[in-house]
């Protein structure tokens, strides 16, 4: 299962602007970079990456966010980001 | 038959088993590596070391090179150790003279590399060579076949054997744990393929067991203890209390309708819970014995003791009613026993997602068996719980079966049933079928045929799965039925179909209390939990144990006509015992060899079989050989090296460890 | 050893699944259940890391289960079901295949640390007769149908059964909440699909919301932040596409259990609830008369 | 790197579990390492101190005994016989200086062909790495003299 999304990603065996593998991309980069994922900014990046009229689409939920106090504009991050990097590669099936 | 003087000449035969061996074992390297051991005289390799001309080889050579001892390198000891040791016997040479060393089963199939496959062989050959340098010429002993016959399960498979070997004139013990017999089988209505009425071909057989002069038949009895060994099986029946006294009774029933309860209140369990029955009941109306039973569960004068108990008054001067009837033991002695004990279905509640017990429209196939049985609950109306005629209904196949989170196996009988209850189903009601299949499997006499008939009687067939089955509706025309959901795989896309009652083919496994009927009987369980026949093509009724055979399902899912044939094999296994008046016995007993007795006991308490024992006179052990097993426990715990074992010798064992080492 | 059940929020309890953190805090609270808060958590890399680098994905939630592990804490408690099965997946594939944990030496992490839900820590630790004695508050709300999810139950099936699970309704109608049999409780809510491919996510939900509905639920409890949002932020749009007039309150089971057993209205975070708040403000009002049970 | 120590191992099979699993091994085509030679007795209960002892003298780098499970012994309890003196052999194998892995007992039915594999795999690599028998010559010598 995984393992096709991945070669579909890799290859880019999807649909033009299919946001799915650029949320995917955005999501990995952010975790990997800074240990955690920021909903608003991930959702942001990937709409301008992938079609930027979906923030129009968003207005509405982001303002009920807004209003219950469930959006968080902080732009997470761990200390220890040195510990992410996987450990050397071993020959893996 | 002598023992043969001069030097142990010993000949070797490895067996090419086809390609079976010679295919991973090199035969020729074997063959002459054996030549060069010490005492073997000569060493061949054959195509078919079983076969007559195989067999002939062994006599020759025995004759014309004076062999004294005889190696032969083929299959398991389990499947060919008698035929060589017959042959050396026909070839004038004491059958125990004769060694087997198994490099199919445990070296060419279960190793790849040629190499190391053929190392191994080379080992256990030499072991054997090693060993049966130190063989001594044995006899075996005679046992007397008692011929009465034990048979556990009076289903149909029960019922065939026992009139079998009644007809034959031999005495049979008919034990059935339910208040009738009949099994299963007598819940149908009618049978695939023929669709002739499972009753018209099964109650006359049930009374012809009842009124058989050969056959003793115990319902509501389980067999509680079984000793001995082939020929002679002691065994304990427990006959549980039915409270009604069978030689009394008349079968009126008059009890029954006398009783308090004016309106039956309890789940009839023959009926699949479908009906109710008062405590006083018969399972049903052609039950043989035509006997009623007091369920002392729940019947007042048991649970009160304030019941006006009409049942008795009703009975008047027969008196055949006994509410104070105890369990009574029985003793009996048979020389075989046949099992048929059948099969339990699968519980549908453990595959929630198909709705059994949550949905009431949901069926198992064994309930609907009875609702379209003319002598049902409903007296053949398929109607639903709620008194509706269903529109439409779907067969779930295969539940319980092949299946990797509940049963792994196919159960043989369910698709087949399933296209019987479909016709039967639309016959009855007219409505729209649906069966959900995974494979159809109709191997068998007129099954495919009546597989087409099915088809063009557009009974819809498809291909794929049940995901689940669900009350959740996506629009109306889904509201208020239950929707299964399937990836329809011929159409490719997952389908939602609305029907009104589903029926769940369950399908067949192992009885709960099928381990501890195996421990009683001393044999084993295959994998799944059906009994283990001693091989599954040249012995499918035998046991490991001897005097014990299998028939029906208690050996794996079958039809009825296959059971009915296993059921006569079985007998005719028994018979052939029986007729022969007696069993030859492995000559592998224990004795004790009084000069070295030192007159510890230790061995005493090592016996199961209360085979050794004390002779104070002499103040040593003494094994009696009748008695004695052959399992050897004594001789290893005999700190004096006193007691030996036939054909495991202490040296004879040592020689074969050496024997696997000695290219250490 | 600390006794203290080690606890990964996950990045969704600190935003828009707030309010689960702070009525889980609450509960565990009253349960006397300790929690510790693991320092310095990571994203447990969820299925989208998984779909482009499965190998680094596996070494994210080893690194969570190491911190539990260097803390001492034999469970690891994480509330989200997709951070739930991102460690517990990465736990099991590590242990089949050790060569993936070579390196990072997180097997003995791996061996040591439990990774549990709070739904399965509250029904086997604490249990239904503890549940039912601790009820201080008589529930006044509606009848609710509980909604596992897929990633919680599916593919391990320890928190609870994977294809038939019961356990939220059985705490809760503990709890004296009656609960509808809810045949949907282990379809999938779209995850992140609301956010992709936003019409597909938001006909599941609209089927979830409509199939409770129709088995008179009048709200939805949840185990997982995604679950509650993309069941709770759509309704709007789905009254306005569909002529269906849902407005169901999407809730926490913590939110309840919390409530019912003596929470402080504000410890529940309930002004966070978008869809079905008029509900939520009558279910939730201290009674004039407290009626303790 | 040098060519990897293939262990020597004397399998003792019951005649009525384990000796049947090994056959159903053969017959289901189960492949496993071909370290074990099977010796068939009728009962583990027929398994003799001195054969495993004389096993391990003669070059055994390890011995199995395979029997009934609990309850399902042929014999009845010929099994729980030989789980005695297991344990007893244990602890003089010990005092020998032969680690506990080296002899191994287990419960194997007829119908576990699979199990056969697990157990001999296992216990042929948990012998690879424990390496030949033989290194401790004092043991050996010892042996000798004992079977």
């Amino acid at each position: 299962m995984y393992s096709l999304k991945r070669e579909a990603v890799r290859t880019h065996l999807y649909p033009a602007r299919l946001p799915i593998p650029v949320l995917a991309e955005e999501f990995y980069k952010m975790v990997r970079q800074r240990g955690r994922s920021s909903e608003f900014w991930l959702v942001l990046r990937m709409a301008l990456r992938s079609n930027p009229l979906m923030l129009l689409g968003m207005i509405r939920t982001g303002w009920d966010l807004i209003r219950t106090r469930r959006l968080n504009l902080r732009r997470e991050r761990i200390r220890d980001t040195a510990s992410l990097l996987p450990p050397a590669p071993t020959e893996v099936a | 038959m002598s023992e043969p003087f001069g030097p142990v000449r010993i000949g070797v035969y490895i067996c090419h088993c086809g390609t079976n061996i010679a295919a991973t074992v090199d035969v020729k390297a074997l063959a002459e590596y054996a030549d060069l051991l010490p005492n073997v005289v000569l060493s061949r390799d054959y195509k078919y070391m079983c076969s007559d001309p195989g067999q002939d080889l062994i006599r020759q050579d025995i004759r014309d090179r004076q062999l004294n001892r005889v190696v032969v390198a083929s299959c398991s000891p389990h499947l060919h150790e008698h035929t060589f040791r017959t042959a050396l016997k026909v070839g004038g040479l004491n059958p125990f003279y004769f060694h087997m060393v198994n490099i199919r089963e445990q070296a060419s199939w279960v190793h790849e590399s040629r190499a190391q496959a053929t190392r191994k062989a080379k080992d256990l050959v030499r072991a054997a060579v090693q060993r049966v340098a130190f063989h001594q010429p044995l006899e075996r002993g005679r046992v007397a076949i008692q011929p009465d016959v034990l048979i556990v399960g009076g289903g149909i498979a029960g019922i065939h054997a026992a009139l079998t070997l009644a007809n034959a004139g031999k005495h049979v013990f008919l034990v059935e744990r339910e208040a009738t017999i009949g099994g299963h089988m007598a819940k149908f209505d009618k049978t695939f393929p023929t669709l002739d009425c499972a009753a018209c071909i099964l109650t006359p057989k049930m009374s012809a067991v009842r009124s058989h002069p050969n056959i003793t038949l115990w319902t509501y009895s389980e067999v509680t203890k079984v000793d001995g060994y082939v020929g002679n099986y002691k065994a304990t029946v427990l006959r549980h209390p039915r409270f009604i006294d069978e030689s009394l009774c008349s079968g009126c029933l008059e009890c029954i309708e006398a009783c308090v309860y004016k309106q039956a209140k309890v789940n009839d369990d023959f009926n699949m819970g479908l009906s109710k029955r008062r405590p006083i009941y018969i399972p049903f109306p052609q039950a043989v014995p035509q006997v009623p039973v007091v369920d002392p569960e729940t019947c007042i004068q048991f649970k009160s003791g304030k019941c006006k108990t009409t049942c008795i008054a009703a009975c008047g001067d027969r008196h055949a009613i006994n509410l104070h009837m105890e369990a009574k033991e029985e003793q009996i002695e048979v020389g075989t026993v046949i099992l048929a004990t059948g099969f339990q279905t699968f519980d549908a509640r453990r595959a929630p997602y198909y709705g059994y017990g949550k949905y009431p429209n949901v069926y198992t196939a064994l309930e609907v068996e009875r609702l379209v049985n003319a002598s049902g609950p409903t007296a053949g109306e398929v109607v639903l719980r709620d008194g509706r005629r269903p529109k439409a209904v779907g067969i779930v196949h295969c539940v319980g079966s092949r299946d990797e989170n509940t049963n792994r196996w196919c159960s043989r009988v369910c698709c087949m049933y399933s296209l019987k209850l479909a016709h039967l189903v639309k016959e009855h009601t007219g409505a729209e079928i649906f069966n959900f299949y995974i494979d159809m499997r109709t191997p068998g006499k007129g099954f495919e045929e009546f597989y087409q008939k099915l088809l063009s009687e557009r009974v819809h067939f498809i291909r794929g799965r049940v995901a689940e089955v669900t009350d959740w509706a996506l629009d109306s025309s889904e509201e208020g039925n239950l929707v299964i959901r399937v990836e329809d795989t011929l159409a490719g896309f997952v389908r939602r179909i609305p029907v009104d009652m589903v029926v769940l083919a369950t399908g067949l496994e192992p009885h709960a209390d099928a381990p501890e009927v195996r421990r009683l009987f001393n044999i084993s369980c295959a994998s799944e939990g059906f009994f283990l026949e001693r091989h599954p093509k040249l012995a499918p009724v035998n046991t490991f144990t001897d005097g014990i055979f299998l028939a029906g399902c208690c050996q794996g899912p079958k039809d009825i006509p296959d059971t009915v044939a296993q059921a006569g094999a079985a007998a005719a296994e028994a018979l052939a015992l029986i007729d022969a008046g007696y069993v030859e016995t492995e000559p592998n007993t224990a004795h004790v060899d009084e000069e070295r007795c030192c007159g510890c006991k230790t061995c005493i308490s090592m016996c199961p079989y209360h085979a050794v024992a004390f002779v104070d006179e002499i103040h040593k052990s003494r094994v009696n050989e009748v008695l004695c097993k052959g399992c050897g426990t004594c001789v290893a715990a005999c700190p004096s090296g006193a007691i030996r074992q036939n054909l495991f010798e202490d040296d004879q064992i040592f020689a074969e460890i050496e024997g696997v080492l000695s290219n250490a | 050893m600390s006794s203290a059940y080690g606890y990964f929020p996950g990045c969704s309890l600190k935003g828009t699944g707030i309010a689960y953190e702070e009525s889980l805090l609450a509960l565990f609270h009253l349960l006397d259940l300790p929690l510790a808060e693991l320092d310095d958590w990571n994203c447990c890399g969820a299925t989208s890391y998984m779909s482009i680098d499965e190998r680094s994905a596996f070494s994210l939630s080893a690194r969570n289960l190491t911190l539990a592990q260097k803390a001492g804490h034999r469970d690891l408690m994480a509330p989200c079901s997709a951070c739930y099965l991102a460690l517990r997946k990465t736990q099991d594939y590590l242990q089949r295949y050790p060569k993936l944990a070579a390196g990072n030496g997180a097997l003995a992490a791996i061996r040591a640390v439990r990774v549990r839900h709070p739904l399965e820590i509250i029904y086997s630790d604490v249990g239904l007769d503890r549940i039912r004695k601790k009820v201080a508050r008589q529930w006044h709300g509606g009848r609710v149908a509980c909604y596992y999810g897929c990633q919680m139950v599916r593919p391990y099936g320890e928190v609870d059964c994977d294809t038939d699970p019961t356990r939220m309704d059985e705490l809760l109608r503990a709890a004296g909440v009656s609960t509808v049999e809810y045949p949907l409780k282990t379809k999938c809510c779209g995850g992140s699909l609301t956010g992709t491919t936003h019409e597909v996510g938001v006909r599941l939900n609209y089927i979830l919301l409509k199939e409770a509905a129709r088995k008179g639920a009048e709200a939805i409890v949840t185990v997982c932040p995604l679950c509650q949002y993309n069941l709770d932020a759509y309704q709007a749009e789905i009254r306005r596409s569909s002529k269906d007039p849902v407005d169901l309150p999407i809730l926490y089971f913590t939110q309840i259990l919390a409530w019912v057993l003596g929470a402080e209205i504000e410890s529940l975070g309930l002004t966070r609830a978008i869809a079905g708040r008029k509900r939520i403000a009558q279910w939730f009002k201290p009674a004039e008369r407290e009626a303790y049970v | 790197m040098p060519e990897e120590f293939e262990p020597r191992i004397v399998a003792f099979f019951c005649n009525w579990c384990t000796y049947l699993a090994a056959d159903l091994a053969g017959t289901s085509r189960i492949k496993y390492y071909p370290n074990a030679e099977v010796v068939r007795v009728m009962c583990s209960g027929r398994v003799d101190v001195q054969f495993v002892l004389k096993a391990f003298a003669k070059g055994a780098d390890g011995v199995l005994i395979g029997g009934c499970h609990p309850g399902d012994c042929h014999y009845q309890e010929g099994n729980y016989k030989a789980l005695r003196r297991y344990r007893l052999l244990r602890r003089l194998l010990r005092q020998m200086g032969i680690e506990d892995e080296r002899l191994r007992l287990e419960w194997i039915s007829a119908a576990e062909g699979d199990r056969v594999r697990a157990v001999i795999n296992e216990m042929v690599e948990t012998l690879r790495k424990l390496g030949p028998l033989v290194k401790s010559d004092a043991a050996r010598a010892h042996l000798l003299e004992v079977a």
